[in-house]
C-alpha cells in the first residue's frame, strides 16, 4: 500500500516510498541498520511494557503462585477452573462480546454523522469539534458525570423518561441487572463516537470526487454509489474503528470501574475488569494469567477476522492519503 | 515578531493576565477582616454579645474564635486564614442568632457584612 | 452533494450535537450550584449559581502541583511519541526482511490491555530506578501503535517525484526533511500530539500504582483521591470534574483545527 | 519550520535531562505507612509520629493514604517489588488473604512479650484478627452493625416498642411502608447483611467446613426477604447500594429502620438536619447479633523495620495514640481504658453519638460474618450475587441458595 506517484529514477530503483531520501542510504546494509535503529525505541517500549509481561502472564498461568510464595508446577488447573467451573468467566467473556458487539452501533451512529458532516454545509468544523469534544474527557471524569446522569432519583435520564410519560418511577439503572450493562454502553459509546466519526472522515474524505461525479454521470442513485462506492472505500477505516471498538473493551476500564465496579453481580463486568479484581482483589495472579491468555487469544482472533472482513488490509491501517 | 500573533499565545496569556490581576486583588484584600453587627430582635445594636467563628472545610468544622460586639453591637476579627465559615452569636438573655453561613472566594478575604446578626429574644 | 436542502443536515446534526454537549452542561450546571441528592426533580436551569465549590476544591487538594505534574507527564509524552513514532513510521514505509512480522508484532501488542501488564511492567520500572518519576510514568506511553500507523500513511503519501526534484535542483537533505517533509506530515503530527496528549492526560492505574510520593499525583490520580474523600458532596467534586477536564479542552480546542485536517484531509492534500 | 525544529530539538533535550535515576536505596531508615482514606486524619497522625520518633528518633515516618478500590492494588504490587508499607490499615477480611499466603506477621510473639500493651486491648475484638490460631492485627478503630430507628416514623406509625425479634422488626417495617415510606433497609458490603441470618439461625459454614446456607429455613427467610422487599417494605437500595445511597435514602426520611455500622449515624446527622439523639433510635439487632467492620492495623512480612514498625502500632492503638484516634474519627478503639476516656470525651463534646457507640462494646461474644476464610472475597463473590438475584427476584430462592452453596463448596476446596 505504500502510496506516491511510483515514478522514481532509476539510481533508487526497487525501493518504494521515502527509501533512499535520507543520506546515509547507499549501502542496502546501513540502510537496513538505520531501519532497525528507527523501528529500536518503539521495539523496546513494547517489549518491555507489552510482550515481556504476556510472556509473564503466559509463564503464571501454568504455576501456583503469588506475591508471597515461591512459584510451583501446576499444569492446566487454571485453565481447567476457568473453563469448566467459574461461571463469572464465562459471563464476562459474554459481557465483553456484548460490549465489543456494540461498537457497530456506535460506528453506524458515527457513519452516519460523519457522512453529515462531510457535506458542504456550513459550520460543519463546528459539529466535528462538538462531537469529537467528549473523546479528550477524563475517562475518571466521563464515569462520575454519567453515574449522576443515571441516578434513580435525581438523574436527568430519569427525570426525561418520566416527564415524557414513558415510566412512572425511576429505574435504578446501574443497580439493575437488566439496565446496568448497556448504560455501561451508552456512556462508553458517548465518549469513543467522536473518535470512530473522525476516523470515518478520513475514510470518507480520501475517495476521489470524481468517482462519485462518474456514478452518478452513469445514472447511480445515492444509496447505490453508497454502496458501491463509499463503503467499500472506507473499508480500512471500518476496519480501524473495529480495532478501536475491541480495544475499547478494555479501555472501558476505568468506566467500569468507578461507575458500577462490575456489579450488580457481575453484570457489567468485563474480560478486563473481572481479571483486575481477581488479581488485586482476590490475590490470585496465577488465575487471573491464565484469563488474560485466553483473553488476548480471543482478541487476536477477533481483529484478524476483522482484518479479513476489511480485505487483508491490517498493515495499511490508514489515517490518510 | 509576527509569530506572537497566534491563537495560542492569546490564549495562554490571555490566562496569565487573568491570574495576575486576580493575584494582585487578593494581595490587597486578604487581611482576613471580618465586620459585622448584632442586633437585637427589635433591631437595635446589642452591646456584649458573643460571637463565634467556626470554620468549615469539606472535611472538617471547628472552632475558630470568639469576640465581644462594642456599644455600637459591632464585632471585628482580625486575621482569619479561612473561605467557608460560620458566625453564631449569642448573649445571655437576648438571645441566640445564627448560625450564618459566610462563605468567601479565597482564604482571608476581608468582608463587610450587610445583614446583621439578630438575636431572636429567647433565653 | 449542495442540491439538497441543507436544513434536515442541520437540525439532524443539531439534535445529535445537543445530546453530545448534555453531559457537558450537566457537570458544569452542578458543579455551580451543586446537587441535592434528596430532590427531585432535577433543575434544569442553575437556581442561584456560585462558584464557592471551585473556591472549596482549591484548598482542599494541591491542584497546581497536580496540574503541574500532569504536563509534565504530558509534555515528554507528547515529544516522545511525535520522535519515536516518526522514526519507526518512516521505517515501516520500507522494505526490509522482517517488515511483515514487524507489522503484526505491532497489532498483537495492542490486543494486551495495559491492566494486566502492571506487575510484571512495575518490576521492569523499578529494576530501571524510574519509579516515582516523571519518566516513569511517562514511559509506557512513548511510542503508540495507531499513532505509528498514522505516520507510515502520512509519509506513503508524500510523492516522491517532490524530493526527487528537489534533490535534482541541489536541496540539502536537512532542508528536504524541514522544508518538504515536516511541512507535508504536520497533520500527522497534530494528530500524533493530540491523541498521545489525551491518552496521557488521562491515564489512572499506572501512575497510581507507580507514584508513592503524594508530591508526584497526577490529575486523574487526585480526582479518584478526591472522588473518595466527598463521594456525596457533588457540587464540588463536579467542580473539580470542571477543573481537570478544562485544560485538556483548551489544548484541544487549540489544536484542533490541525487536528482534526490532519485526520481528514489526510496527508495527500498537505 | 524552523520554529518546529527548534521545538523538537528542545523537547528532546527536555527527554534527556529528565532521564535521571529514581528515587534512593530502600535501606534508609524509615517505616511506611498505609492508611485507609482518612486523608483528614492528620493532627492524629502527627501526634503518633511525635511519639514514635521519641523511642525512635533517628527514623523517618512515610505515609500513604489510599481509598480502599486502590489500596490492595497499590499494596500488592509495593510487595511483589520487595518494598511493602511496613504497616497497613486494613478493613474487612482482606487481611485473610495476605494472612493466609504468608504475606503478614504474626504477631503472637510480640503480643505475648508486651503483656502491658496487650492487657490493654479487648480480647473479643483482637480476636477479630485471629487466623488459624495466630493474631495477624491489632484494632485501629472498631465499629460493627446496629439497627438505627426513625422515630418519627415509627410515632406516625404507632409504633411504640422497639422490636425485639425479626418478626417484630418485619412487621413494625411492613406498618411503617406506605407511599414513599419503606420500613426497612440493611447496608450489603462485605457480610453486613448477616444478621439477618444469624437472627433466623442459619448458619454459613458447618463444622465439617463446608457450607451450610442451603437449609430449608434459609430458602424460607431467603423467599420472605425477597417478597418484602418486592412489597417495598424492605427497600430495594438495601440489596443493591453501595453506602451512600442507603445511608442517603435513611437520611431523606422515609425509611423506619436502618442496620448498619456506626459511623453512617454521624455520615447521615451532617446530611439531615432532623436527625438527633430523640429522632433517631439505636439498638443492638435482637439477639445481639452484629457484623464487625473494625479496622486494624497489619505489619507486612516483608517489613524490613518490624521491631519499630510493631512499636508504632502499639502507640497508634493504645494509650494517648488511640485517644487521638478517637477523637480524630469519632469512633471507640481497641483499648478499653482508652475507650472509658473517649465516653467522656463524646459526652463532652458530640452527645448525639453517644448512644450509638455504647452498642459498639455490647454483645461482642453475638459477632457474626467475620468467618476467616482464607478467600474470604471469593466466597463473598461467589455468594453475594446468587443472594442478590434472589432477593431482586431474579431468580428463585432454591436455585440460588443451591448454586451458591455449589460455588462456596467448590472454593473452599480450590487451592
Amino acid at each position: 500500500m505504500a502510496g506516491g506517484a511510483d515514478n522514481a529514477p532509476a539510481l533508487e530503483g526497487r525501493r518504494r516510498g521515502l527509501a533512499g531520501l535520507i543520506p546515509g542510504s547507499r549501502k542496502r546494509s546501513r540502510d537496513l541498520a538505520l531501519i532497525w535503529l528507527f523501528l529500536a525505541p518503539s521495539l523496546a517500549i513494547f517489549a518491555i511494557y507489552r510482550i515481556v509481561p504476556l510472556i509473564w502472564n503466559a509463564v503464571l498461568s501454568f504455576q501456583f503462585w503469588s506475591p508471597y510464595k515461591p512459584a510451583e508446577f501446576a499444569g492446566l488447573y487454571h485453565y481447567e477452573e476457568m473453563l469448566f467451573y467459574d461461571d463469572a468467566f464465562w459471563q464476562t467473556l459474554w459481557n465483553t462480546l456484548i460490549f465489543m458487539a456494540s461498537a457497530p452501533v456506535g460506528i453506524v451512529f458515527a457513519l452516519a454523522v460523519a457522512l453529515l458532516v462531510d457535506t458542504n454545509i456550513r459550520g460543519r468544523n463546528v459539529y466535528r469539534t462538538i462531537f469529537f469534544m467528549s473523546y479528550p474527557v477524563m475517562t475518571v471524569a466521563v464515569g462520575i458525570i454519567w453515574q449522576w446522569l443515571f441516578n434513580e432519583n435525581v438523574g436527568l435520564i430519569n427525570y426525561v423518561l418520566i416527564e415524557l410519560g414513558i415510566i412512572d418511577r425511576g429505574i435504578p439503572f446501574l443497580e439493575s441487572f437488566d439496565w446496568a450493562l448497556p448504560s455501561v454502553i451508552l456512556a462508553s459509546i458517548w465518549q469513543v463516537i467522536g473518535f470512530y466519526m473522525i476516523i470515518l472522515l478520513t475514510g470518507l474524505q480520501s475517495i476521489p470526487p470524481s468517482l462519485y461525479e462518474a456514478a452518478a454521470i452513469d445514472g447511480a442513485n445515492a444509496l447505490q454509489r453508497f454502496r458501491r462506492i463509499t463503503l467499500p472505500l472506507i473499508r480500512p477505516s471500518l476496519f480501524l474503528c473495529f480495532v478501536v471498538g475491541i480495544i475499547n473493551s478494555f479501555t472501558a476500564f476505568d468506566l467500569i470501574f468507578v461507575m458500577t465496579g462490575g456489579g450488580p453481580g457481575h453484570a457489567t463486568d468485563l474480560l478486563i475488569t473481572y481479571i483486575y479484581s481477581i488479581a488485586f482483589r482476590l490475590s490470585k495472579f496465577d488465575y487471573a494469567a491464565a484469563i488474560t491468555v485466553v483473553n488476548f487469544l480471543l482478541f487476536l482472533a477477533l481483529a484478524f477476522l476483522a482484518n479479513r472482513l476489511a480485505g487483508g488490509e491490517a498493515g495499511a491501517v490508514k489515517t490518510g492519503g | 515578531m509576527g509569530w506572537l500573533k497566534n491563537r495560542f499565545v492569546y490564549t495562554f496569556g490571555g490566562i496569565a493576565l487573568a491570574i495576575l490581576a486576580w493575584n494582585v486583588w487578593v494581595v490587597l484584600n486578604d487581611d482576613g477582616i471580618i465586620r459585622g453587627e448584632v442586633v437585637s430582635a427589635s433591631g437595635a445594636p446589642v452591646e456584649g454579645a458573643t460571637v463565634k467563628l467556626t470554620e468549615r472545610t469539606l472535611l472538617v468544622a471547628r472552632p475558630r474564635g470568639e469576640t465581644l460586639t462594642d456599644a455600637d453591637g459591632r464585632f471585628t476579627f482580625t486575621g482569619h486564614d479561612l473561605h467557608h465559615l460560620f458566625l453564631e452569636a449569642s448573649k445571655e438573655g437576648a438571645g441566640h442568632a445564627g448560625p450564618l453561613e459566610v462563605r468567601l472566594y479565597f482564604k482571608g478575604e476581608n468582608v463587610n457584612l450587610h445583614t446583621p446578626l439578630r438575636l431572636d429574644g429567647t433565653t | 452533494m449542495s442540491r439538497y436542502p441543507h436544513w434536515p443536515i442541520h437540525l439532524a446534526l443539531s439534535i445529535a450535537s445537543a445530546a453530545m454537549l448534555v453531559p457537558f452542561y450537566w457537570v458544569l450546571k452542578t458543579s455551580l450550584t451543586g446537587e441535592n441528592i434528596f430532590t427531585f426533580p432535577p433543575s434544569l436551569l442553575p437556581e442561584s449559581p456560585h462558584i464557592f465549590y471551585y473556591v472549596d476544591v482549591w484548598y482542599a487538594i494541591p491542584f497546581l502541583r497536580y496540574l503541574f505534574n500532569s504536563i509534565i507527564v504530558s509534555v515528554i509524552v507528547v515529544v516522545a511519541n511525535v520522535v519515536l513514532n516518526a522514526m519507526a513510521g518512516y521505517a515501516l514505509t520500507r522494505d526490509f526482511p522482517g517488515k511483515g512480522a514487524t507489522i503484526l508484532l505491532f497489532l498483537s501488542c495492542m490486543m494486551i490491555p495495559f491492566q494486566v501488564t502492571i506487575i510484571p511492567a512495575y518490576l521492569i520500572t523499578s529494576e530501571m530506578g524510574l519509579l516515582n518519576s516523571y519518566v516513569g510514568m511517562a514511559l509506557p506511553l512513548a511510542s503508540t501503535i495507531v499513532c505509528i500507523f498514522v505516520f507510515k500513511a502520512a509519509f506513503e503519501a508524500i510523492p516522491k517525484s517532490l524530493i526527487d526534484a528537489a534533490r535534482i535542483d541541489g536541496v540539502p537533505d536537512w532542508m528536504i526533511v524541514f522544508r518538504i517533509i515536516l511541512p507535508l506530515t504536520k497533520p500527522a503530527i497534530a494528530t500524533n500530539v493530540i491523541l498521545s496528549f489525551i491518552w496521557s492526560w488521562n491515564s489512572f492505574l499506572w501512575p497510581l500504582v507507580i507514584v508513592r510520593d503524594a508530591q508526584m499525583q497526577t490529575l486523574p490520580l487526585g480526582l479518584a483521591r478526591f472522588l473518595s474523600v466527598v463521594e456525596d458532596t457533588t457540587g464540588a467534586l463536579y467542580a473539580f470534574c470542571v477543573m481537570v477536564l478544562v485544560p485538556g479542552l483548551i489544548i484541544f480546542l487549540l489544536a484542533q483545527k490541525e487536528f482534526i485536517t490532519g485526520l481528514t484531509s489526510g496527508a495527500t492534500k498537505g | 519550520m524552523r520554529k518546529l525544529a527548534i521545538a523538537l530539538a528542545a523537547g528532546a533535550a527536555t527527554l534527556a535531562m529528565t532521564l535521571h535515576p529514581g528515587s534512593a536505596s530502600a535501606q534508609e531508615k524509615k517505616i511506611t505507612v498505609m492508611t485507609w482514606n482518612i486523608p483528614y486524619f492528620t493532627e492524629g497522625f502527627d501526634k503518633w509520629v511525635a511519639a514514635f520518633k521519641k523511642v525512635h528518633p533517628d527514623f523517618e515516618v512515610e505515609r500513604i493514604d489510599m481509598k480502599g478500590t486502590e489500596l490492595p492494588t497499590f499494596y500488592q504490587t509495593q510487595v511483589v517489588a520487595g518494598t511493602p508499607p511496613d504497616i497497613v490499615d486494613v478493613q474487612g477480611g482482606l487481611w485473610l488473604q495476605y494472612a493466609s499466603q504468608g504475606g503478614l506477621k504474626n504477631l503472637d510473639p510480640y503480643l505475648e512479650r508486651d503483656k502491658d500493651y496487650t492487657d490493654r486491648i479487648n480480647p473479643q475484638i483482637l480476636d477479630n484478627w485471629k487466623y488459624e490460631g495466630h493474631h495477624y492485627g491489632v484494632p485501629l478503630y472498631i465499629s460493627k452493625t446496629l439497627l438505627f430507628l426513625n422515630r418519627n416514623m415509627m410515632k406516625e406509625a404507632g409504633i411504640t416498642e422497639d422490636p425485639t425479634s425479626f418478626d417484630e422488626i418485619m412487621a413494625d417495617a411492613e406498618k411503617m411502608t406506605g407511599g414513599e415510606n419503606t420500613g426497612f433497609m440493611t447496608l450489603n458490603f462485605d457480610w453486613l447483611y448477616w444478621p439477618l441470618f444469624a437472627m433466623n439461625g442459619v448458619e454459613f459454614v458447618g463444622d465439617d467446613g463446608k457450607a451450610a446456607f442451603n437449609t430449608p429455613e434459609a430458602v424460607a427467610l431467603v423467599k420472605r426477604l425477597a417478597d418484602l422487599t418486592e412489597k417495598g417494605v424492605i427497600n430495594k437500595i438495601s440489596w443493591t447500594g453501595r453506602w451512600v445511597e442507603p445511608n442517603g435514602a435513611f437520611a431523606a426520611g422515609n425509611v423506619g429502620m436502618l442496620h448498619a455500622h456506626a459511623p453512617a449515624f454521624l455520615w447521615f446527622k451532617s446530611k439531615a438536619d432532623w436527625v438527633n439523639d430523640e429522632s433517631v433510635g439505636a439498638m443492638n439487632m435482637p439477639g445481639g447479633w452484629s457484623t464487625p467492620n473494625s479496622h486494624s492495623l497489619v505489619l507486612s512480612e516483608g517489613s524490613k523495620w518490624p521491631e519499630e514498625a510493631w512499636d508504632f502500632m502499639k502507640i497508634a492503638t493504645s494509650g494517648d495514640g488511640a485517644y487521638a484516634m478517637g477523637t480524630g474519627t469519632n469512633n471507640l478503639t481497641g483499648d478499653m481504658q482508652v475507650n472509658e476516656k473517649l465516653m467522656g470525651y463524646f459526652k463532652e463534646n458530640l452527645p448525639a453519638v453517644v448512644p450509638i457507640l455504647e452498642t459498639q462494646l455490647q454483645d461482642l461474644d453475638k459477632l457474626t460474618g467475620n468467618w476467616p476464610f482464607a478467600q474470604d472475597a471469593a466466597i463473598k463473590d461467589a455468594f453475594y450475587p446468587e443472594l442478590q438475584a434472589a432477593l431482586l427476584g431474579e431468580k428463585s430462592a432454591e436455585d440460588a441458595l443451591s448454586e451458591a452453596e455449589r460455588k462456596v463448596n467448590r472454593i473452599l476446596q480450590r487451592r
